[in-house]
């Protein structure tokens, strides 16, 4: 209804809903509020007017009145923290299964990669129901994937992956914008996510121009960049084999230890030397400035496919 | 009023305006009430300085397509608002005129502690306003009034370094005001003036001072990094070299955040003194009121990481930074209710400074709640840089702090100029501007959960209808703006002589001339009873 | 004390005792918004330090230990000499302001010229942040921000000191003999911001230079 | 030059009222707690080397700001100036630091 007059967003996935419910909430919260604070003005300025009582009478202040409404608001203001956070927080964990989008912010634009290789600019085709796993990064400034419709919005950070996720539960052809301001086409940088049919997504994806899926563009890259000469097994491994890496446990030298998530893999690419598995030398050359976000990506997603602990790879 | 007609008109005192007209006693003045002056003068110049930039920036939303200026100007203009807002009239204005003007006048003191570093606050201030208004004119700032890195650092193209320093040298004339009133307020005070005994306006100027002198330095070396990052690429931010772009956002917001109660909590002074004076009454739990100044001043400190809820900020501490934000808004409301409290049983008045009283106890009231929807993870995950964040601040800095300061110059104007303003005049433009504010920005809280993003030149076609609305209500404000402009220097003309105190207000500055004589008091006051004694024995007003 | 009725007192204090304890007040305000101004630089330090361990501990190795502690040991001289210098302002004796002022600024000369040594040795071997970065050593890009924190913490605190150098000249030529009797708190509150100076040195010094020293 | 006649509590000479003593002690004390500070950070201590300069350093300000900077006759309102900074340090420091070292941690809400 109110979607009608333009005055209220579309909602389209099941967090849009329990924001909605937290905002009309919070919406009651503060008429009631204001409207108590007006009347009160209201009646008092005019009840208390100078012509109806001209000598004002003093009055003593009340402990209790103002334990009162100092402890109310509290206790309203924590019960909208809890809610806000249980809301924030269950939308935190990444869903074990769905399907993984691999988010590049760049000046004015947003480029966008399906698992089996589509490209996209601007434009994100989803199917409806699935969870949709983004990791997002930046080439160059912050940018911010704002999905109204979904209430969903996360910052994009240059040299940082951002995990998160949403899942429509209604097709359409919903905004997408860049909320953080990032310069001169700000406002251009937008697009749409168009959330189909699960049937009209597998039409949509066999029809695109399949390129080369990041696992082949990433085993291509390994050997390009000559990762194999250290890495491969059964060379003279300068470099730790990397069967298994994903999610596995590194022990460094210089004790502590890690875990080989995304971050750590990005960083052993471009800073090396900052983290030398235990038992091999610092001799990897830095990378930065040879690869792009997109083929760090490539490269993550093909040591995935490398066996080992890492979970089913997806379609 | 004296009934005498008196045919000569009397020979006017001697008074800080007309002892001496020569430039240099202005240029060279320590007498808190001449800076006072030149403080308004200046931050009024910012202010429509600003004005212009913000009709602009309306004018240019009134279609989906960016068709008034191209996206670079409009970055430009909306970043300028910013800055010539933020930093050279919200932070300065109530304080700097309001604050150095009437605090030795309220103390029973013959100057603020510094007079001389009082003098060199202005002198630092008008210098970082020439830096921007060479900004301004060289072609202006494109990063935004928060110059996010790495943007502002390493993409930017624009005069970031001439800005950044406008607005680091202007951060000194704050500090050395905060300086300048903390030691007044605790050494210059009248014998007999206890702490409780002070009017609420020197206890909300005491807490703003605090956070002018806590907080401002620390986004003068975060503009320092970030000059230094453009000019050495001394990276501290770079991610390219491992920095974090987050660290700046938390040295940033350390200080933007408090800056915020430090435009509000004299505009929250000024409210106490207007609403005692014309209900005829003492503020109705004054030491709460005091008390809830202190408290916004430190807990303000602890929740400036409610800005960064979706910049990938560990969850923890998003969740510890939004529970402090929900505890910080609890003084603000103690001082609403206790404000309306005091109206009860008064014998209440409704000159325009009451009226631009009543409309901040609502607008703040607005604007405020509308802060807990930001500080709620769950719905800041939506509204976050959208136009409910721009419908928010605009609330509580327009709605809130313009609406003191506009209430405290037709208060005070009698003390400081000698005449009185025409009331009629006055409250058609209290009227204007408060239908103006409301229509222009209550659209934006529409707007803002429909989605629209902030700082956007172009825009969707369906937001066009409330952007109509808001620029319709942008210029009914900013014409109602224009309006006191006038009738208030049209009252030095031909305004009628105000007496020492034509509102019957309780306070040290209500016992001396208006205009005051240059050394404030002829003998040093001795206080012996407390703020707002409005008793019964009030003789029937003309 | 030299002799009170002599001192200046500005027209708005009632009592010289009002006028100390409030430059006192004014003083420190001012020095507490110069500790929050060094606070964000040793919180850039403390974030950085915690996320990149090891290559600030080997780019803290390059720092040359002996200039660093021979510098600590010069400003400790100088806080010295500031002191000496109120002492003799409180006891009226120009002459003692004079000299202690000009052995002040000696100590600072030496510390700054240790200091501009020590730059240029960062500028001949590479480790100056910018184009031409070049560390030798196995850690790589995030030696960088420890140099740009060395740079910006040492060349911020370098400039407090060249200010602190100016007063100390302005206030020792109004000390100078026959001129007007000068108020003794002038070189009080210059001596409350010499002695803050050094101050955040004390932290400087072990922070960047005694950090790695014993891997 | 002239040496104006002190009027401080007759009998008493100047030097008395304005001890040397106590800021020569200072100044060795400072000397000395430099030479520990950089003869300690050669010896390993492990994760204890950061507390052990640190705490050396810290005894070293309050030296400086008990003796040399007169803290302790300023009166009351100096003291909570000073310690007011200390304060605010404290909270830009652990407030940043809380979400740095709490960015890895994954909250589940059960």
């Amino acid at each position: 209804m109110l979607e009608k007059l333009g005055i209220f967003p579309e909602a389209a996935s099941e967090f849009a809903d329990q924001v909605d419910y937290l905002y009309f909430f919070l919406i009651g919260v503060t008429i009631f509020f204001v409207t108590v604070i007006v009347a009160a003005l209201a009646y008092l300025s005019v009840r208390y007017r100078h012509r109806r009582s001209p000598v004002p009478t003093p009055v003593h202040g009340s402990i209790l009145l103002e334990l009162t409404w100092s402890g109310i608001p509290l206790v309203i203001a924590l019960f909208i923290f809890g809610w806000g956070a249980k809301l924030y927080i269950e939308h935190q964990d990444m869903p074990p299964d769905g399907i993984e989008i691999s988010v590049t912010g760049k000046q004015w634009m947003w480029k966008l990669q399906h698992p089996s290789g589509q490209r996209e600019i601007n434009a994100l085709h989803v199917p409806v129901g699935v969870p949709i796993l983004l990791t997002m990064t930046s080439e160059d400034v912050i940018h911010s994937f704002y999905v109204p419709a979904f209430r969903f919005k996360r910052d994009v950070v240059p040299g940082v992956y951002t995990r998160a996720h949403f899942t429509a539960d209604k097709t359409g052809s919903f905004h997408l914008f860049c909320a953080e301001y990032c310069g001169t086409d700000h406002s251009v940088m937008i697009g749409k996510v168009v959330v189909m049919e699960p049937s009209e997504y597998e039409a949509w994806l066999s029809g695109q121009p399949a390129g080369e899926t990041p696992v082949q563009a990433g085993e291509r890259l390994f050997t390009d960049l000559r990762c194999n000469t250290c890495h491969a097994a059964g060379s003279d491994q300068k470099g730790p084999d990397l069967a298994g890496v994903f999610g596995s446990k590194r022990l460094l030298v210089g004790g502590g230890e890690a875990i080989a998530d995304e971050e750590y893999i990005r960083e052993s690419i471009l800073r090396p030397a900052r983290k030398v598995v235990f038992g091999y030398e610092p001799l990897m050359p830095t990378y930065q400035g040879q690869v792009n976000e997109t083929q760090i990506l490539s490269l993550m997603a093909y040591l995935k496919t490398l066996g080992g602990a890492a979970e089913g790879a997806n379609p | 009023m004296n009934p005498l007609t008196v045919t000569a008109v009397p020979k006017p005192k001697r008074n800080f305006w007309n002892h001496d007209f020569s430039v240099k006693s202005w240029l060279l003045t320590e007498d808190h009430k001449r800076i006072g002056i030149l403080y308004l003068l200046s931050i009024t110049l910012f202010f429509f300085l600003g004005g212009v930039m913000a009709v602009l920036i309306r004018l240019e939303l009134l279609t989906p397509a960016g068709d008034l200026v191209q996206a670079e100007t409009y970055n430009k203009l909306f970043t300028m608002h910013g800055v010539v807002m933020v930093f050279f009239f919200l932070l300065p204005s109530i304080p700097a005129v309001f604050g150095n003007f009437l605090l030795p006048l309220m103390l029973g003191a013959r100057d603020l502690a510094f007079p001389k570093l009082n003098l060199l606050s202005w002198y630092i201030y008008m210098v970082g306003g020439v830096f921007t208004l060479f900004v301004v004119f060289k072609g202006g700032v494109d990063t935004g009034w928060t110059f996010y890195t790495p943007y502002s650092s390493t993409y930017a193209n624009s005069h970031v370094i001439a800005a950044a320093l406008g607005i680091f040298i202007t951060g000194f004339s704050s500090i050395l005001t905060g300086v300048n009133f903390i030691a007044t307020i605790h050494k210059m005070r009248a014998p007999g003036l206890t702490w409780f005994r002070l009017p609420l306006f020197v206890w909300s100027h005491y807490a703003t001072s605090l956070i002018m002198v806590l907080g401002t330095p620390v986004v003068a070396i975060t503009i320092v990094l970030v000059a230094l990052e453009r000019l050495f690429r001394l990276g501290v931010f770079d991610p390219e070299l491992g920095g974090d772009p987050l660290l700046f956002q938390h040295l940033f917001w350390f200080y933007s955040h408090p800056a915020v109660y430090i435009m509000i909590l004299p505009g929250m002074g000024v409210i106490s003194e207007i609403i005692a004076c014309f209900s005829r009454k003492r503020i109705f739990g004054y030491r709460f009121v005091a008390f809830s100044s202190m408290a916004i001043a430190a807990l303000g400190f602890l929740v400036w990481g409610h800005h960064m809820f979706t910049t990938g900020q560990s969850v923890f501490a998003s969740l510890v930074f939004s529970l402090l934000t929900f505890l910080v808004a609890i003084p603000s409301a103690i001082k609403v209710f206790n404000w309306t409290a005091t109206l009860y049983k008064g014998s209440i008045s409704f000159s325009t400074p009451m009226l631009y009283a009543l409309g901040f106890i609502g607008l703040f009231a607005i604007g405020g709640l509308t802060g807990l929807f930001l500080g709620c993870l769950g719905l800041d995950i939506h509204v976050h840089d959208t136009y409910f964040i721009v419908a928010h601040f605009h609330y509580v800095m327009v709605g809130g702090m313009v609406m003191a300061f506009l209430g405290a110059i037709h208060f005070w104007w009698p003390k400081m100029t000698g005449f009185m303003y025409s009331e009629f005049l006055a409250k058609i433009a209290a009227a204007i501007i408060f239908v103006g504010f409301n229509m222009t920005f209550f659209p934006q809280f529409v707007l803002g959960y429909l989605g629209m993003p902030r700082r956007y030149h172009v825009y969707p076609e369906e937001f066009q209808v409330l952007n109509v609305l808001s620029t319709a209500g942008a210029s009914i404000l900013g014409f109602g703006f224009l309006l006191p402009a006038f009738y208030l220097i049209y009252s030095l003309k031909a305004g009628r002589r105000a007496g020492p105190d034509p509102w019957q207000a309780k306070g040290l500055e209500w016992t001396v001339d208006s205009p005051p004589h240059p050394h404030n008091f002829e003998t040093v006051p001795v206080v012996t009873e407390g703020a707002y004694e409005y008793g019964p024995e009030e003789v029937k007003r003309g | 004390m030299a002799d009170p009725s002599t001192i200046p007192l500005a027209h708005h204090f009632e009592d010289q005792e009002q006028q100390h304890e409030t430059t006192a007040i004014g003083m420190w305000a001012f020095l507490l918004s110069e500790v929050m101004f060094f606070g964000g630089l040793f919180t850039a330090y403390l974030v950085y330090r915690n996320r990149y361990p090891e290559a600030f501990l080997e780019a803290s190795g390059k720092l040359d230990v002996t200039l660093g502690t021979l510098n600590t040991a010069v400003l400790i001289g100088s806080s010295l000499t500031m002191a000496l210098a109120v002492r003799a302002a409180h006891m009226g004796s120009r002459g003692g302001v004079v000299r202690w002022l000009l052995a002040t600024i000696i100590a600072a000369g030496i510390f700054l010229g240790v200091k501009a040594v020590e730059y240029s040795h960062k500028f001949h071997d590479g480790l100056v942040p910018g184009a031409n970065y070049a560390f030798k050593g196995t850690a790589s890009a995030d030696t960088e921000l420890f140099f740009a924190l060395y740079f910006g913490a040492t060349g911020m605190h370098a400039l407090h000191m060249v200010i602190g150098v100016g007063l100390m000249a302005v206030v020792a030529w109004r000390w100078r003999p026959n001129n007007v009797v000068q108020h003794p708190d002038g070189v009080e509150v210059l001596g409350l911001y010499w002695h803050f100076v050094d101050l955040v040195w004390i932290f400087l010094f072990p922070l960047l230079y005694l950090l790695g020293r014993h891997v | 030059m002239n040496q104006p006649a002190t009027t401080s509590s007759p009998g008493e000479p100047a030097s008395a009222s304005y001890p040397l003593r106590p800021y020569l002690l200072v100044f060795f004390g400072l000397m000395g707690l430099t030479a520990l500070t950089t003869t300690v950070a050669y010896v390993d201590l492990g994760f204890l080397n950061t507390t052990v300069a640190l705490a050396i350093a810290g005894v070293k300000a309050l030296l400086v700001v008990l003796i040399f900077m007169h803290v302790p006759h300023s009166g009351k309102i100096v003291w909570a100036l000073a310690s007011a900074g200390l304060l605010f340090l404290i909270i830009l420091f652990l407030l940043t630091m809380n979400d740095y070292v709490t960015r890895a941690m994954v909250m589940g809400w059960e």
